[in-house]
């Protein structure tokens, strides 16, 4: 009988509780990439960038070596390990504040470049760390504390398609997908695939995850769930965007 | 590296459910996810000092769905073989 | 003219201090006394040890936080640990009840230090969500930085619009800032 | 027109940021560009509730980079335009306001200090003194404000707008997270209710034609040689000399038979203020001094001080930020100088009644 | 007879000779554009920002109030002015340099909340101003300064996509295409819709020209034609992408 | 192993951005990451040519944000990486570099100054000297070169790896766009042969297990509580200042009996030294004073000097960067000072001269 | 605005043809564009010290195409009507 | 021990004065002489006037740029009007008998002033190419900073291997670099 929390090998035992909120999706979205680097076994040769927003709470959170980097530049820091060390492999992790506003020179330049990294954004709809500003994820109407009365299309546009403009910009080595923190099994999946697709050396990987903000939100767990699972999903569409190793005729989840 | 953890074991027919009251936060997404129905807030208070969640293990089918919910790893369930 | 009275309030996240210091700033504010609140915060949106900084006098204020405080409230015991540095000699220094392993964090110099049942009193006499309101109460009585009737005045004006939808929250509300009051 | 967000005056019990907020909308802000970032966000919370009220606009960039070169497009169209920032925003900040500097646009930045360097804390210090005083690559020709209370950080903003304007120096309100985020009481003013002419800005792009002719305005910040960019710089640095006596603002009190002269800036200075009081009710001689610009420099006002006193204690919430704006300033004095360094975490007026009581 | 030279109105007579070098595709690209703009006659109401690149030698190129601005930053100081006076034409004037590397999360932003711009971008696949360095846009094995063996797209990845990254970010109000030197007409058509989509306040408007620079790819005039018309093309597809206007069956050029 | 890009000594003729490239190649830098600036391109040029035949790595960016930041990325996977830039690039180049003071993490910039603020000239200036010796938010802790030719280039680009990876602090080599482009002789040396030990890198990331175990690595540059930043940045000043006595470097001749003192940095003492040389020919009492590091600053070495003579003439291609310095650094001196500011264009020493005769 | 441009004119059965010296930055991209293949080198100096342009009227068809192309609007065409 | 010599050289994009100065500097150096020599560059590409600086002596260098010339050669309108300043009292002044429309440019004080019709000899005696190179002899024998042997070898260094695929055109410059010394 198991009286041990049932934690991935490579969380970091010491440092948990984590120091995301109640009902944060960051926890969901590291576990199913605890998961991923455990049955990939890459714990040891994996590095680990947090970006600033909520994902630099994660900078002690594995059992991996991890560097918490700067507002938007996780990619190059990152991009600079393994362009100085191609034997690592490399994860940025941030928010979408993150990788679509302050660091998306980077992204979509790394991208372009192909560089053999894993870039992990989760999607929360705003800039969470700093209180529930606008991001440009934002669903149209959602109210945040940049847009009071809601986001209004017009004057902000609409939500930033950011697996779709990544996979604009890639070739054939790129793999980009759109996950859940809703279904998790699929989410390991990706990035099991998109480590993979690094650790093979076909070129730049790119999953976001959908993920949850209850705290800025303002929602219970009913809500939570309600909102990234109708709401989120009319804007983002979930699954596999363009996929290396699906070409032969094998098509992705 | 071990850490102890306070855990507060159920048993029930189909299997043992466990949460680590230090780890859980009260989320509630666990309770939401439960396709049962059995989970409920619990009088014990967990890691911010909010209530921490009992199921009723009676309905329990130690599906697991709840510890896969849990971004906190405070759950542990073990189906009976 | 009356000395700055100097009050810190710390605890979880979810345990209301700083509504409660928020409150007795607009209190003294109301009254035309001069006040300042400040709340501590990190990088963490929830998690972390929530303090508040208050101070209310006769004279525009000073440095916004302080080395040794008149009242310190503590209510957890990373709260307990975090606070014990602002007791001076003349310093109270109030914890609850219920808040376990901390006797060796008990700070050895303050003036006088009261263990208060706070979370027991909400959660047995009346509701667990007011339970910041009887902190409230206790520090109002302790410091006497405002009168109880300006309080109540404060309390209406923040959350005057729930007493409107549920009229017996305002008593549940006046109810726990006396039970308070009586604690100290 | 809407009505005036401000009628003539009223007390108010705020946080500094939305004091900032309305002080923008006082001193009339046409349009505030931002990017979220501790302890600052506020001022953009408090805006974007406010702005639609008044007929104002608001844009959120994408970075920093983009706040400060959308609030110079702003000011271009004819708009008093303004942000806000802190900590490693405002080292992005610096790349838009050294073109500023370069073609005189009149700017507004309002500066709430964190930890620095790197992320370090979102709370407070005053680390960012050197960085907003002397800025990118350039000669820091810019005028920098610290306001040490809430009443101020209203006044210094709606100058703040004033001085851009007049004098075509990016103008920078430098505050913390300690003002950004305390709650005191101030006093809300309509300005041009108190007699204060705010000066309405002119586009340099876009501009109607005159009498049905529009001669066109062609702006750069590159030059082809060394010698033109010599002329500018000299020019820009003479003017910047010229308006500096009458930008220049200050405090003090005490000092005149004054020991120990305590000089502080901003926050600090309450700090400062009270630990001068409690040591005269004591019967010790301590003065106060307080550069309200940081640059320009009251450089000649302390200097008389220090001509007169033994020492000056250099008090700050950095590690010694103020202190070489202040030995450039009187460079030649001999007056011994002592050090309170606190980088990053806040002065009481306890500890430095306490400091200079183990001076003298 | 004819005796004065058949410059656009808008041009800046005293400015001309232009600085840019012999044979350089930014005067035919500003060429197209003056046209279009007086055809539209918006000369009065425009607002032209040029960005540093060797755009910045367009700082007194037109008479139209123009801004020159930093690297890459052509697109918020354009966008800043937009958002304070609607009732201007802006255009944001670039190169692929500051466009696609160090401007691009301001390009991809602006795009994606649909500012009101015409941005306007001129490819010339290395970045001509410091003197031939390799950009986003150079091709597989052109020689570059910064690529002196030839790019090698294993280390440095495909030519940008641009038009294709920025279409694939924006929603149906935008105007996107990519025109070239070699078709001055069809060009200036397409700065025409551009600026018309702008001015009908349905959002942001992008085109990429392919554009010529003889002095950084050591060409003479047959040389550049050829590069222009045969290899760049290979890789950049001219016509467009994304027209708002052309939604009832009306297709592209 | 390839074989030793420079073997034992030779003589060369080069510009200053092929001895930067070369210099980098001596010091067994691995990997270079860059963005295109003038006057720094050829650098770049230059390493991307001979990198591939040394097994050396080169990585264009997309910006100077991305330069820097691959750039700790490269020295945390244990590489000996560095980038170059200039101006609006040194500005953004300030963020990274905040955060590799706050971290500790060595690097090495080379900035090869242009005209400012803004974009300004591509030339030359010593406009950032401010900015390079103090950056973005935080307290400058950094190693500032400022070499004079290209001798001095090479020895000193050398030497800034071995004090970046030595002290842990980022260093920088501040050329100018003169020294850039200019070309004259040096001689080349394989610093190994010369008995010069260099540092071996040591990965912060990416390391091996020990004994089949591996210890993992977690680090962070933001902090929650104000007191742990503080306690950090008291711990690093106080580290900087007791490594400042071996890092500092200065040069001085003819002082002893000097009227006046000619201090002056970097290519522009060049011209100071001519001039002092000239002017001691004519029997005039001239010295010659220059800060090598202009951070840490030689401040003990030019007040000692300062307190033997009448006047400092400080000479500088800016509007008084240097003169900040000198001004912190000998505070408390009575020496009287005398300026001659050329910001953004080079000085001679003919005018050097005559400005000296007028003065005395 | 009124700027004198030293032009050199050519007249031809088709049209009349000019360049303006000082405009003509000698690139060539014009003479590689024209279909008729008239256009050469000239003795004259433009913009940069550098040579001109000239046509062979004799086969100028007057179709624009150079003018159109030059980057400089260095050249003028004026059709016969 | 010889006084530096400073030369100024200036000219179009296209007219080759930055490859003289190289050249020059190249064979000073070979001759274990003290060389310094700085182009000035600016934005543009092309376009602009294109300045040289050289200075040759046998002690280090001191300031890359100088304010008066020993010898200044302007080779165009432009490049008479942005030099001039660089001529004193013992300057040499030399201007290319071409250029049209600079009477009033031409600076006052210089100790020399000398037109030299190199444009010409070039087009009409050897080939528009080697403008440059006669330039080139024209500097070295109105300075003497290098002797015509080391200028030659200098020469072969830089452009040995077009010479070697057209040695004709070895001749060409040698002739350019003489007649270009007896111009002067
Ligand atoms: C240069 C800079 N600008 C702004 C900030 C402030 N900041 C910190 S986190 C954050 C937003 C984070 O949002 P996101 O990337 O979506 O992550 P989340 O917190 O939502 O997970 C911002 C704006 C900063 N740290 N640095
Ligand atoms: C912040 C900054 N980084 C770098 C530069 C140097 N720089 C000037 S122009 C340019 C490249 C321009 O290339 P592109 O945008 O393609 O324009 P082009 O010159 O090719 O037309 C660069 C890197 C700069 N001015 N500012
Ligand atoms: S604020 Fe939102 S994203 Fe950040 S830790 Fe809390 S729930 Fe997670
Ligand atoms: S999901 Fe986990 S943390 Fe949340 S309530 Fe359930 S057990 Fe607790
Ligand atoms: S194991 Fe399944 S049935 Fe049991 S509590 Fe969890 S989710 Fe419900
Ligand atoms: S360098 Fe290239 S892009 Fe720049 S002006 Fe010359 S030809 Fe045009
Ligand atoms: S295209 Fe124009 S500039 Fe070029 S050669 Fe022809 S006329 Fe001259
Ligand atoms: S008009 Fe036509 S035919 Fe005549 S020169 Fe020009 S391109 Fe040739
Ligand atoms: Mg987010
Ligand atoms: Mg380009």
């Amino acid at each position: 009988m198991s009286t041990v929390p049932q934690m991935p090998k490579c969380w970091k035992v010491e440092s948990k509780p984590h120091k995301f909120c109640p009902g944060c999706g960051h926890g969901l979205v590291l576990k199913a990439l605890g998961e991923a680097i455990d049955e990939l076994g890459i714990q040891e040769k994996a590095v680990f960038g947090a970006d600033i927003g909520c994902s630099l709470l994660a900078w002690d959170f594995f059992d991996i070596d991890t560097v918490q980097t700067h507002h938007g530049r996780t990619t190059p820091v990152v991009t600079g390990v393994k362009r100085a060390n191609p034997d690592t492999i490399c994860i940025a992790y941030m928010g979408d504040g993150g990788g679509y506003a302050i660091g998306s020179q980077h992204l979509v330049n790394a991208a372009a470049r192909n560089e053999r990294i894993t870039v992990i954004l989760a999607n929360n709809c705003n800039y969470a760390m700093t209180g529930g500003q606008m991001a440009p994820t934002t669903l149209p109407g959602m109210k945040t504390e940049t847009s009071p009365y809601g986001r209004d299309v017009n004057e902000a546009g609409y939500p930033t398609q950011g697996p779709e403009m990544v996979a604009a910009i890639t070739r054939e080595g790129a793999y980009v997908a759109r996950g859940t923190v809703s279904n998790l099994k699929q989410l390991k999946g990706y990035f099991k695939k998109a480590l993979q697709n690094q650790m093979d050396g076909n070129g730049f990987s790119f999953v976001e995850a959908l993920s949850t903000c209850p705290t800025n939100w303002r929602t219970n767990a009913k809500d939570t769930w309600a909102f990234l699972e109708k709401e989120m999903t009319q804007y983002f569409k979930v699954g596999e965007i363009k996929n290396p190793a699906a070409k032969e005729g094998e098509s992705g989840e | 590296m071990s850490v102890a953890y306070k855990a507060l074991p159920f048993e029930g027919e189909k299997g043992s459910w466990t949460v680590f009251m230090s780890l859980c936060k009260g989320c509630g997404l666990c309770m939401e996810k439960c396709p049962k129905g059995c989970l409920s807030w619990s009088s014990h208070l967990g890691a911010y000092g909010t209530p921490t969640i009992e199921p009723n293990m009676d309905d329990c089918t130690a599906c697991g769905i709840c510890k896969a919910v849990c971004p906190d790893c405070a759950i542990a369930v073990v189906k009976k073989k | 003219m009356s000395k700055t009275v100097k009050i810190a309030l710390a605890g979880e996240g979810g345990q209301g201090v700083q509504s409660v210091a928020e409150i007795i700033a607009e209190a003294a504010n109301e009254e035309g006394r001069e006040a300042l609140y400040i709340p501590n915060f990190g990088v963490e949106q929830r998690g972390g040890v929530s303090v508040a900084y208050l101070q209310i006098g006769d004279e525009p204020i000073g440095s916004p936080k302080f080395q040794t405080a008149d009242i310190v409230v503590a209510l957890s015991d990373r709260a307990v640990r975090r606070t014990k540095k602002y007791v001076g000699e003349e310093t109270t220094f109030v914890y609850d009840t219920s808040i376990e392993g901390i006797e060796d964090d008990l700070p050895k110099n303050a003036a006088r230090i009261l263990a208060m049942p706070a979370i027991e009193v909400s959660k047995n006499e009346l509701n667990p969500r007011v339970f910041n309101i009887i902190i409230m109460g206790a520090v109002i009585k302790a410091t006497n930085v405002v009168s109880e009737d300006d309080a109540k005045a404060a309390l209406e004006k923040k959350l005057g619009y729930k007493f409107e939808q549920n009229p017996s929250l305002r008593e549940l509300n006046y109810n726990a800032l006396s039970r308070g009051m009586e604690l100290v | 027109m809407t009505e005036k967000p401000i009628q003539e005056e009223k007390r108010a019990f705020l946080t500094g940021n939305e004091v900032v907020a309305w002080a923008a909308l006082a001193a009339k802000a046409d349009i505030m560009y931002g990017y979220p970032i501790t302890p600052q966000n506020e001022i953009m919370h408090y805006w974007t509730r406010m702005a639609p009220k008044f007929g104002k606009r608001f844009l959120q960039t994408e970075d920093e980079l983009s706040a400060g070169f959308t609030t110079l497009g702003g000011v271009l169209a004819g708009r008093k335009a303004f942000t806000a920032t802190a900590g490693p925003g405002n080292t992005l900040m610096q790349e838009p306001m050294s073109m500023a500097e370069m073609m005189r646009i009149p700017s507004v930045v309002v500066v709430q200090q964190r930890g620095g360097p790197s992320t370090a804390t979102v709370i407070y210090s005053q680390q960012e003194v050197t960085m907003t005083t002397f800025g990118g690559n350039g000669e820091g020709f810019r005028i920098v404000y610290s306001p040490s209370n809430h009443q101020e950080l209203f006044d210094y903003t709606i100058k703040a707008f004033n001085t851009a304007w007049k004098y075509r120096f990016p103008t920078f309100v430098l505050g913390d997270g300690y003002q950004a985020k305390l709650r005191e009481s101030l006093t809300l003013y309509d300005p041009e209710a108190r007699g204060i002419e705010l000066i309405e800005p002119e586009p340099f792009l876009g501009t109607e034609p005159v009498n049905g002719t529009k001669s066109y305005t062609n702006m750069r910040n590159t030059y082809n040689t060394e010698d033109e960019l010599y002329d500018i710089i000299v020019r820009y640095g003479e003017e910047y000399k010229n308006i500096a006596p009458e930008v220049i603002e200050f405090q003090e009190f005490d000092c005149e038979d004054a020991d120990v002269v305590i000089v502080s800036h901003g926050v600090v200075s309450r700090a400062a203020k009270g630990a001068v009081q409690e040591l005269r009710s004591q019967g010790l001689k301590a003065g106060y001094f307080r550069p309200v610009t940081l640059r320009p420099f009251p450089a000649d006002q302390l200097r008389a001080i220090a001509d007169k006193t033994k020492t000056l204690l250099l008090v700050e919430s950095s590690y010694g930020q103020m202190s070489k704006l202040v030995k450039e300033a009187i460079f030649g004095s001999t007056v011994a100088l002592e050090y309170l360094l606190k980088p990053g975490v806040g002065v009481t007026s306890e500890e430095l009644v306490a400091k200079v009581k183990q001076m003298i």
